[in-house]
């Protein structure tokens, strides 16, 4: 039996039979989001994995005052910083197994990064040398992607395929709230609904798309609520207990991983930035909401929590700020070298062989190129 | 007639003025888009516009390209005039089929029952420094789509001038919008009536007699450049600007390509299958007899646009443009 | 207050106060398709109306009938049929007043003749003498179309622009279950839910796109379960209950009329007859499969209510098969007839003025023509 | 080598055999698309894949076409070979974001780490009766797209031998299959090897001294026609099929037209921004010494694609090639 004859025969019955094809009522996301830290359920939780997601969190803090700090200093063409999303960020990276995927969008680097790759090839787009720096295959992430919600039916594809080759691989991949609305976005869950692909959808809900709030985007009772209409599970979760939304992915990846299908998760959180560097948000929003949300800040929240049981203590705290500031410095240090260019690159990547033509315009650029050196 | 005195202004500038007058002549005209309202557009070409008009007439859509196109075709359907705002060349992808199938077709489909006056704003090109996807030339799919108009400003005048005929047009218009103009400068008079240009007017922005470069919206100025270095080596360039791509003015294309015998279409849209192909042709067809040379093309190359540190390598300039020149054949001239 | 502004302002809260925008409960489907043929409720309903619908499904069966022979005869280029789903056809006609907007797919010229268009007109498509063979405006009937859900987005934009303008008008558009699929269909639920539009969207699920069943299409429990995603009521009917489609369909109109936004309808059905003439059904669907459907046959079901209240008798039944007759013979007569065909055409409209290019064109295909007709 | 006896088949079933045997030879090849599966397609050009392979290897997709697309982009970023069906032409607009924003440039953008072997099926043009959205000539869209490849076959072996090709490619084909010839039949061995064509070369189809009719596709047996017919009028018309619009094979085009000194690009697709203006442009820049006349277009007109009663005063015929061909300036020649 084919991977896709496993879904079953179709057998239409006249309505006198109806039934629905699947049952709603555990599609529907809980009333509440999922929360763990500051709740009786912290106590079940592994203190390594807190600990782990804590050090990621300082990390990715500071990750994202740098490469805010390089842009003013022009060594990054733009960035669309994750301040205050990076429990979501880092939940996401550590979630996967080396062998899984990860497919994030431009907001994405520090989900990279949290997984492994190391930052400068990370922020190469946004740097402006080339468009991707890694081999997506070599880090199983792929590129960042742009166009919004584009990435979605590649993460159901690229699930789907591994699952036909019989691999135990799970694609995990990373949508706005905006980007709920395009078209992709539908096509993409339904795709893999009816493929039953091991893909987990994880959208940040972090209040805006760049200016447009939640509420002129969406009228759904939440963003979780559209995977009824897909016939997958919707899960909301706070998207700033790193440990919620890491349980919360943990069992949507488990249960892709099993041949349960895919899920969407809603995490709510909050975009305390504006949306990137070049972006003015007092524009459209006001200080004291941007406050109220500093009041729940990720890495605050799991800092009381560990802190509170004692896993974690003054020296702890200091560490984890020292290994991020390395990490910055270290950024810091290898940004400030400008990255080795190549004009022929432009030729060398459009297709296999260049065509005749781009061999010729290769030349074209060549000649220019050394009547410009020989000029200077 | 009172004398007005002529105000320096940015081309975006011009353009929300074209908008701000429109809307105030006509309650029909609508603005919708992502970020147009409240936000003022990722540009602030539609700054103040909410806050004059309302929101109802200056509309934050849900991100959904197709969508936003999409219900502008239903909302000219009941008579309304939606001036859509793509947020960049390469978000208007989306809206494609909506594009081809719809915006371009439904007057022609109803025989002239429903027309769609829509105007699609698409801020597109390069030279801007942005990351992939965000300076994109889309318009040889335009071009190849009849039933659309597409017209590009390479002034702040023509800016004003082209978007309110756009607007005031009974049929769709694709009004391409150079961003790395939006904050080129210009001495202008929006309250000359003369400013609404009718489409499908090229004009000559330079005249000369050595040869013609035929260019339009962010080509122009480096055109206009490359003429004033031509003069160096004893070349005195034409230049025209086309201002509308569809419908093309070939009237003023060929009277000066058959004025100077020799021509250069100049874009930075990838080459290949891009305007100057339609350009290069058009003028070897009428304009066989008085040509000296062949007409040459300088053209972006034809890859996926370059990231940030590369793309000056990519856009045509000065010298690209004067070494075209010189291929012209000068010497089979005396 | 703009009509836009009175969905109210955004009020994000941080997680801590985190409520949906909407409440899920009322909008999710009943668990079975809603019906009122055989069951208490039809006593209740109007014999007028049901009358009226008895005779429109008697005609519009033939009237595809009749479609479906000019196929053979080489007087329509293509037909799709929508034999089987009269109920929805015409009860999506009947439900709407003058004043508001039918958006038909390529399926629906039985909804447009119904409404009250010339069959002859409504089919110029399918004939392939023009596009569209009526003014939209005059018949508030949209061009059928054929890209599939496309029509969508425009039905939400004019809903919404009528009620921009205060006008008291309602659309109505008829998309397939295939066409739920499409990135189009998501894209106008949500502009629709957002901007609280005056708009029904009335999927037909007849059980197939073109050769693909439903379980190919979805996973989901059922269709109308897509509406809670929006933020709107789903509503699932029987679609061969001609009485129960129009009793769900003039709720959601009477909904959207008075200002409570948009209402997603499932009406669940069949496609008796193939994809369209081109098609060969036998390829992928049994025989019984369709002859289980032709007992849940929508002309029968209302008829039985009919006659059981003695709403109708012989007499009845035998006039509504003349009035049908009436009209095919009609159609056939003129149909029969070459449409008037002018090739000059091709230019006339395609920009409100030609441009100097499609002149020259013109003035080409003039000289052709006389040639030809020199030539002949 | 034995000799193998040649069948006759038609282009349909040549397309048919292409993806069997490619599927049988590399089981990464996967086909995906509306109606692929159980029905073989609604022009059965898939016929039996399913049956043959099953159903994860020939594959009915929801109908959705930018998330067949795009997951076919996902499948190759995983390391199969999709080879993906639109229904047709006009049916592959909602894919237009993956395809030009993903699908041609994701070799680019990760320095050919991760290539994208990716073949679209588009059956296009008209000329069957089709009422609207049946007919469209895209390939105008596609040619602009940097990254892409792009063929189109006119005999039943090439259609066999381009899409292997294509799928053998390591870069995204764009295949568009000429509706109106898949029932067109020719003797074809598909044993013989070399009927794999290398992408990118263009065919002289007839000799001839007089001018070259340049084209490709639905308009090949049009023109060959017209070739014929021209022989009456005292011309010995060259006929040359591109077979590949990307990589365009400027040489086989330009020594053709070098040899008869005059040229006509013949295409369905609507003139204004089509292929024939790269084509003709390319022309006059290569070869404008050897002509003797304008590189002419006959092309379909610059509207909508007509209903069905009235397509055949679109399409370019026998007797508008000849006219255009009556206009390559005769006179001048002797
Ligand atoms: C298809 C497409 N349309 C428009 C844009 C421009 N754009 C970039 S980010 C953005 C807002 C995205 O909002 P959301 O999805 O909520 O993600 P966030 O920025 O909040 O992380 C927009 C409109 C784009 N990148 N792609
Ligand atoms: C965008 C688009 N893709 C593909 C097609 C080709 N096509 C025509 S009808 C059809 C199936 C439609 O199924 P459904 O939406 O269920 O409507 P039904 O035919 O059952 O009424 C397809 C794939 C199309 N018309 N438009
Ligand atoms: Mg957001
Ligand atoms: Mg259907």
């Amino acid at each position: 039996m084919t991977v896709l004859e496993q879904r079953g025969a179709y057998h239409p019955s006249p309505p006198p039979a109806w039934r629905p094809r699947t049952d709603p009522a555990p599609l529907l996301p809980d009333a509440e989001p999922h929360r763990v830290l500051g709740t009786d359920a912290a106590r079940g939780a592994d203190p390594a994995l807190m600990r782990r997601l804590y050090g990621e969190l300082v990390r990715g803090r500071r990750y994202n005052a740098q490469a805010t700090a390089l842009t003013k200093q022009g060594r990054l063409a733009v960035y669309p910083s994750s301040t205050g999303q990076e429990a979501c960020e880092v939940a996401a990276a550590l979630v996967l197994e080396d062998r899984d995927w990860l497919f994030p969008s431009y907001r994405d680097t520090l989900a990279a990064v949290a997984r492994g790759l190391d930052p400068v090839q990370a922020l190469t787009l946004l740097r402006g040398d080339w468009h991707t720096g890694y081999d997506p295959r070599e880090h199983r992430v792929a590129p960042l992607s742009t166009p919004l919600a584009t990435q979605l039916p590649h993460a159901v594809g690229l699930a789907h395929a591994a699952r036909l080759k019989g691999d135990d691989v799970v694609a995990l991949a990373l949508v706005g709230d905006g980007g709920t609305s395009e078209g992709d976005f539908h096509e993409a869950l339904n795709f893999a609904a009816v493929w039953q692909a091991p893909v987990v959808f994880l959208v940040q809900n972090n209040g805006f798309a760049i200016s447009v709030p939640l509420a002129k985007q969406t009228a759904a009772p939440s963003l979780a609520h559209k995977a009824v209409g897909y016939g997958m599970p919707g899960r909301l979760v706070d998207g700033n207990d790193a440990l919620a939304v890491h349980e919360v992915l943990a069992d949507a990846v488990r249960r892709a991983r099993e041949g349960g299908g895919p899920t969407l998760v809603e995490a709510v959180t909050y975009r305390l930035d504006a949306h990137t560097n070049a972006d003015d948000a007092t524009r459209y929003r006001a200080a004291d909401e941007v406050e109220a949300w500093r009041a729940h800040d990720p890495i605050t929240l799991l800092e009381q929590e560990l802190t509170a049981r004692s896993l974690l203590d003054e020296a702890g705290i200091e560490a984890a700020r020292a290994d991020a500031e390395a990490m910055a410095a270290d950024l810091r240090a290898r940004m400030n070298e400008d990255p080795p260019l190549d004009p022929m690159d432009l030729f060398a990547h459009v297709y296999a062989e260049p065509t005749p033509q781009l061999r010729e315009q290769r030349e074209q650029l060549r000649a220019e190129l050394a009547a410009e050196r020989e000029g200077a | 007639m009172t004398t007005v005195a002529l105000k320096p202004a940015t081309m975006a500038q011009a353009l929300t003025r074209a908008m701000r007058d429109a809307m105030a002549a006509d309650p029909t005209v609508h603005v919708l888009g992502e970020d147009v309202g409240t936000l003022g557009g990722v540009f602030r070409v539609t700054d103040g516009l909410a806050a004059e008009f309302g929101e109802d007439r200056c509309t934050d859509t849900p991100l959904a390209e197709a969508g936003i196109l999409g219900t502008a075709v239903g909302m000219a359907m009941y008579g309304l005039r939606p001036v859509v705002e793509m947020q960049f060349d390469a978000f208007a992808y989306p809206a494609f089929e909506q594009l081809v199938s719809h915006v371009a077709k439904t007057r022609n489909r109803t025989r002239g029952a429903m027309p769609l006056p829509i105007t699609v704003r698409v801020p597109y090109g390069g030279g801007i420094g942005g990351v992939e996807h965000h300076s994109d030339s889309s318009e040889a799919y335009y071009m190849a789509t009849p039933g659309l108009h597409v017209v590009t400003p390479a002034t702040v005048a023509d800016a004003y001038g082209l978007l309110r005929a756009a607007i005031a047009s009974d049929d769709p218009v694709v009004v391409l919008e150079p961003k790395r103009l939006y904050w080129s400068k210009d001495s202008w008079n929006p309250e000359e009536p003369a400013a609404v240009e009718p489409l499908g007017r090229a004009v000559v922005r330079r005249s000369g007699r050595s040869a013609t470069l035929i260019t339009y919206g962010p080509s122009l100025p480096v055109c206009l450049e490359a003429a004033e270095a031509a003069r160096a080596e004893g070349w005195d360039l034409e230049v025209v600007d086309l201002r509308s791509l569809v419908p093309f003015d070939d009237e003023t294309v060929c009277a000066s390509v058959r004025r100077t015998g020799r021509a250069v279409v100049v874009h930075e849209s990838a080459g290949f299958g891009g305007p100057g192909g339609e350009i290069a042709a058009r003028v070897g067809e009428r304009c066989f007899h008085h040509l000296e040379a062949p007409v040459l093309r300088v053209a972006g190359f034809d890859i996926p646009y370059p990231p940030p540190m590369l793309e000056r390598h990519h856009l045509p300039g000065v010298d690209r443009i004067l070494d075209a020149v010189g291929r012209l054949q000068w010497e089979a001239e005396g």
